[in-house]
């Protein structure tokens, strides 16, 4: 099985998909003669065509509005928003009009777009190359919403994406597109050659929506985290040699809870991890979910590792950044109790 | 609190005003008309700096004596005029039922199109089924010239069982897949960018549908106009955009949203046709909406067309516009009335007479108030029958996911 | 002392601070001549004139970005967007800029807009006029977040929004404009004229930003709820005869979260309610910050009693509407344990 | 997933197309460059309508000679030109040292605006200090005309220990209140409509300040630059709404946001002046501005002035151009290079020499290399120092709340 890495893995679940189905296309800016700023969708211009790796204009709520329309004509839009913190441009069309097309119409309309979108910090990107802003999205009914943590999953979860009939935000981490990293920024990073999430399949597969994995079994403790944070956790797990029970939900919305509930059943304990910032962030939901089904096993509090509530810092990206330390701490924290 | 509390600051603000407000006489004299059949119509084809000029006139076709005249006179067949009067009268009769109707408590909220039932009705019937249609809240002719039955209209006005979009938006709101007429935002403007990534698609597949969509002059501030024009030109999408310029957003006069120039103006910094139409003027519209229809279907590109008309009714049941503009303003509108204006056409060109008028409206009302006694059966927004609650679950997504199966169950329904 | 509606009382703490400051004005659509379609901001445009009670393009991303401009340049604008759920237009507006303005210049640079809206259903105002967007802001760093529940209230806390110097996201419960609601739209409504909190002083008088207010005090379970569910909620307990403690949050961001762990402190039990649909909302962080606060004193899964996660439905209105019903139904959950 | 999986459409979509991409020689065939002193100036209370040629033609003052012709000739001294030209070099030794930095590890990001000095300097030379700047991030030019010390400038990209903005902002997002420089933001045109508010809100206190905002070609599709011209229009905000056509949105030609026209022919549909200006023309750009700042300031409102110039580097340090354009179209840009521009004309006129030139340079660079030096021992971002790390949590709001003051402990800072 080829070696990618995560643009790799991308590019090669939009070039499958529209290699099948001409009603696929992928749209933003920079994504056609230039391949994207971030690579994701090289050669596919070359490949398809200006119309099916289609430059835009910037304007994100033009964009987006652009492949709502093209969604209910029968096309099959992939949208790049170059960075997540440039999203909110398009906030109105995303939550006012794709998330709702199908229920405000009583089913007659629908528009299956997928919007990708690298995220996260980790990258010396500054405020406005860094957010996280996922929770967000959770809360808008009608919306799908993903982020992947490693190359085999991206082109899995991605496929699955472009192939839904509905609405799904796809996140992409963009801190591990190369590579895993586990949150010690001093560490030169191995590329995803090096590890087996960086098989993958040149031809179609899907990872399923909706489904997390775990990672890592353990029976003392849950951490519940997703994209980047997936592998700082681990990293912090095995740091500090904690036989902690590692879920990558891989889906937020619809997210998966009854692997959640099931292992929090189990170890009683749970620590909830996101870059995003704490206050009514993603990670407040799982622990209003993992307290309402596991009230009664629950041995300490459920803990959030996040991203302070400031704007993502430039000088003081890793002492924003959840970092191992902070996530050990916080397990310890659920630990010390019975 | 940090700021200067100091008075003594002399505004030099520039805030537009109203043309009229209570108790000020309407005040139409800026308006600028120019006679009938004055205005030149371009080739189809045409490069878009030729067309300037129409963006500062008014197409007009019908003149005061009932006559067609110039270029832009689209030589309809008596037939095809006797249908649009039909249906603009149709329109008439509908909102006045289901405004009493509103009224009487029986629908909860309801909007006219007073005034404007050329803009609708006269596109309508300019293009062909397969365009697809992205209204506003104020373009009901398009279902009627479409043909849909009007209890279904009305069962999706009382939210009742029968309602195609299960109870879900306000009334009016309507959404008629079979008709290619999409389903109504209440949010203003956003549809009109998607109308063109629709007619990019039909470009993208190879077909000659183009798309048109409706914005009021109020929504010509909203950002999703903009992208409609900078998207529909940079990608030449076969799309007509276009304005129903009635003077008034809610309690705002046009003043705030044309920025002393007319809408049709913008299109010029986008290279693309704007063209100004009297909007009461159905030969003027259906013409004006042809030519534009042609050339997106040619290929030429997209062609932004404001609709110069007057907002007669309230805006809607919500409203009282008594508190914000002169009381005879409507009736001092020099544009008059579309259905009047039609009527005087056929009558002048022998083709209709005031006995087969009233005979038509008559039987319109009839059809209105059986439609009602049949809709009503079906249920109504206050007494039911609905969709059943569960209905509220679905189509959220296209399968419903756990969490709200669940919350379904925790409703129990 | 004059009996207000909360209109009424929106419009005096407008009026009041307009008279004493003239960097202070109102703007919005509709807001100027006509005085706004709720009627907020009646008289002001006679009273202060065109440039202060400045109507406005329909374009609430512009509106927002002219406000962040004048609130620069030392005035002190108060925005209206006509209904919550046009206030995606500005999102980007109020995420990127208005938010982050003063930390991301170093302090050098901010801008004291206040955005009033009204907000929530009840009103058979269907998807596009009833929605409850408050949860989407408390996640944004930078933006304080009020909703009030009654004139005196709403008079004493718009005075403060108005006064702070950070920006202020101010939600206008609609339903309760005119008296309060108890969830049961059968019976008459009563005007705020034949209630206490409808007696509101004429002239300046500020609430604090940041405080809850315990509505009712009791001992068996703690009800946390804001604008129009305080007074279902208060109904709820008085028809099943609870004895429960009943806290008006006020503001959601900064959060009272004194008040709040002192009560669930002495009763061990809570149940959080709102309007807005309940996945990610901010019942999320509400429970999230219990279970944190008084993870030890809990004898119970804190309840959410929400809108559910669907569009806001027309037809379906009172099966959405969060219920006495459902709230009692919620209470008795808490109290069945021990 | 239900889409037709038929192949065969045949796609009829426009999709705009660079006038070169690498491999290809680079065109500028399409440019149509008027002689220097041909367009006529207006008065600056003109009726927008009569300013319309300014929109399709290209304001020029600088002739192939150096000599300054025709009536927008500012009549600069030859001080003001000669100091003109040194900001020019400044700004360009100053990208010239700050990149050479980025590239050895010592900023985290840059982006330089070679090519482009005239736009920032001469149109900050034309403004009074009293005017508001909202620049985008390639105006580093109007820091040095009013002032700022190229070390304050330098410990902001830094992220150091005296950075102004305390490290909370990548390089380049300057802000600096005491020079009327407003803060930076990473997200395309949202500043140009805010640029409006402030300017409204100097008409407001009656004063006479006006604003003046920045944009690129690509920001043009961005709804805020809608809003702008929409409420400045409205309005009649005193305000300077600046377009910096350097024909690239990083790979993306300036005919995804063209639209086939000029970006000036935007502001006839909102009742605008829109000029288009030689942008590497020093005199033609400053005597522009002046033209528009004393329109404003008279009450005549807006001007949307589009600057023609070419962006020769990078987009940042994060890009590599030769991806997507052609190795020599910035050597075949016909409208040449700003300093060599202003250079030769001062040198035509007897007011400069080679050798004077080059000693500025000399001390330009020796200047930067000593900013430098001092910058750098206040700190870098991977080495520190930096604020103090509770500076984190401040000015998040004026006064910090509870939870955030939880947050800072936590962290244990
Ligand atoms: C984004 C958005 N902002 C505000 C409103 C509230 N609103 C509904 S209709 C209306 C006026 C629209 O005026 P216009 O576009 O001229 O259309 P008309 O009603 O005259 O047909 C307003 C402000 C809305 N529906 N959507
Ligand atoms: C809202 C938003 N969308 C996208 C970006 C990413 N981005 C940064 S610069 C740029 C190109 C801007 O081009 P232009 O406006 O022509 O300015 P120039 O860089 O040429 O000076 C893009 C797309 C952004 N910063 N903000
Ligand atoms: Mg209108
Ligand atoms: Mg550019």
């Amino acid at each position: 099985m080829p070696a990618m890495n995560m643009i790799q893995a991308l590019n090669s679940a939009m070039d499958v998909l529209m290699e099948r189905d001409p009603a696929v296309l992928v749209m933003g800016e920079d994504v056609g003669y230039f391949g994207g700023v971030f690579r994701c969708t090289e050669g596919l211009y070359e490949k398809y065509g200006a119309h099916r790796a289609l430059d835009m204009p910037i304007a994100e709520g033009g964009i987006v509005a652009t492949a709502i329309g093209m969604g209910v004509n029968g096309l099959r839009p992939v949208v790049e928003i170059q960075f997540a913190d440039y999203i909110y441009p398009a906030f109105d069309q995303i939550v006012s009009e794709l998330a709702r097309l199908r229920h405000r119409s009583g089913g007659e309309y629908s528009a299956p777009v997928t919007i990708r979108t690298p995220c996260g910090g980790g990258i010396r990107g500054g405020q406005t190359h860094s957010q996280s802003p996922e929770g967000v999205f959770t809360h808008v009914c009608g919306l799908k919403t993903v982020m992947p943590s490693n190359p085999y999953d991206a082109k899995g979860l991605l496929i699955s994406a472009i192939e839904d009939d509905d609405p799904v935000i796809f996140f992409e981490p963009k801190r591990i597109y190369n590579g895993p990293f586990d949150g010690d920024h001093h560490k030169a990073g191995q590329p995803w050659a090096n590890y087996p999430q960086g098989e993958v399949p040149e031809g179609y597969y899907k990872v399923p929506l909706g489904k997390a994995a775990v990672v890592r079994p353990g029976s003392d403790v849950t951490i519940l985290a997703y994209g980047t944070m997936v592998h700082v956790a681990a990293a912090a797990i095995e740091t500090a040699g904690i036989d902690a029970e590692l879920i990558d939900l891989r889906t937020l919305l619809p997210l998966d809870t009854e692997t959640i509930a099931e292992s929090v059943q189990k170890t009683g304990r749970c620590v909830v991890i996101h870059e995003a910032t704490r206050t009514s962030g993603f990670g407040a939901e799982l622990v209003a979910e993992v307290q309402e089904s596991c009230f009664w096993h629950l041995k300490a509090p459920i803990e959030r590792v996040t991203g302070w509530d400031t704007p993502y810092p430039h000088a003081f990206e890793w002492e924003y950044f959840p970092s191992q330390e902070r996530i050990i701490d916080a397990i310890q924290r659920t630990l010390e109790t019975d | 609190m940090t700021s200067p509390t100091h008075a003594g600051w002399q505004s030099k603000l520039y805030v537009p005003v109203a043309s009229s407000r209570p108790d000020q006489p309407a005040d139409f004299s800026k308006l600028d008309i120019p006679a009938a059949g004055a205005c030149a119509r371009p080739a189809t084809d045409a490069a878009a700096e030729q067309t300037r000029d129409l963006a500062y006139g008014l197409v007009r076709v019908l003149d005061d004596n009932g006559q067609a005249c110039g270029d832009w006179n689209p030589q309809l067949s008596p037939d095809q005029l006797r249908q649009g009067l039909k249906h603009m009268l149709a329109v008439r009769a509908y909102d006045e039922r289901m405004f009493r109707m509103q009224r009487q408590g029986n629908l909860s909220f309801y909007m006219k199109c007073t005034g404007e039932e050329a803009v609708a009705v006269a596109q309508a019937m300019a293009l062909e089924s397969g365009d697809m249609l992205f209204p506003s809240y104020r373009q009901q002719g398009l279902l009627f010239v479409r043909g849909r039955p009007v209890l279904d209209m009305m069962c999706h006005c009382l939210s009742n069982s029968r309602d195609n979009i299960k109870g879900r938006q306000l009334p009016i709101m309507y959404s008629w897949k079979e008709g290619n007429f999409f389903t109504i935002s209440g949010n203003l403007g956003t549809q009109i960018s998607q109308s063109v990534g629709w007619a990019m698609a039909s470009a993208y597949k190879g077909e000659d549908h183009v798309s048109a969509a409706w914005v009021g002059d109020g929504t010509m501030a909203a950002a999703d106009v903009y992208h409609a024009l900078h998207f529909a030109s940079t990608y030449r999408a076969p799309a007509l955009l276009n304005v129903v310029n009635n003077q008034w957003a809610i309690s705002t006069p046009q003043s705030f949203a044309c920025t002393g120039t007319t809408f049709a103006a913008r299109a010029q910094g986008f290279s693309m046709p704007g063209i100004r139409v009297d909007g009461n003027d159905f030969l003027a519209v259906y013409a004006v909406t042809q030519w534009a229809a042609e050339r997106a279907r040619q290929g030429h590109g997209p062609t932004l067309i404001e609709l110069y008309t007057y907002r007669v009714a309230s805006h809607s049941t919500s409203d009282n516009p008594d508190a914000y503009r002169g009381k005879d303003e409507a009736a001092q509108w020099p544009l008059g009335d579309p259905l009047e204006r039609l009527k005087a056409h056929l009558i002048a060109i022998g083709e209709w007479d005031d006995a087969q008028h009233a005979a038509v409206e008559a039987e319109l009302k009839a059809e209105m108030t059986a439609n009602w006694k049949e809709a009503i059966k079906y249920g109504s927004l206050e007494e039911g029958p609905h969709w059943p609650v569960s209905a509220m679950f679905e189509d959220v997504f296209k399968e419903m996911p756990g969490h709200l199966r669940k919350q379904r169950q925790d409703l129990g329904v």
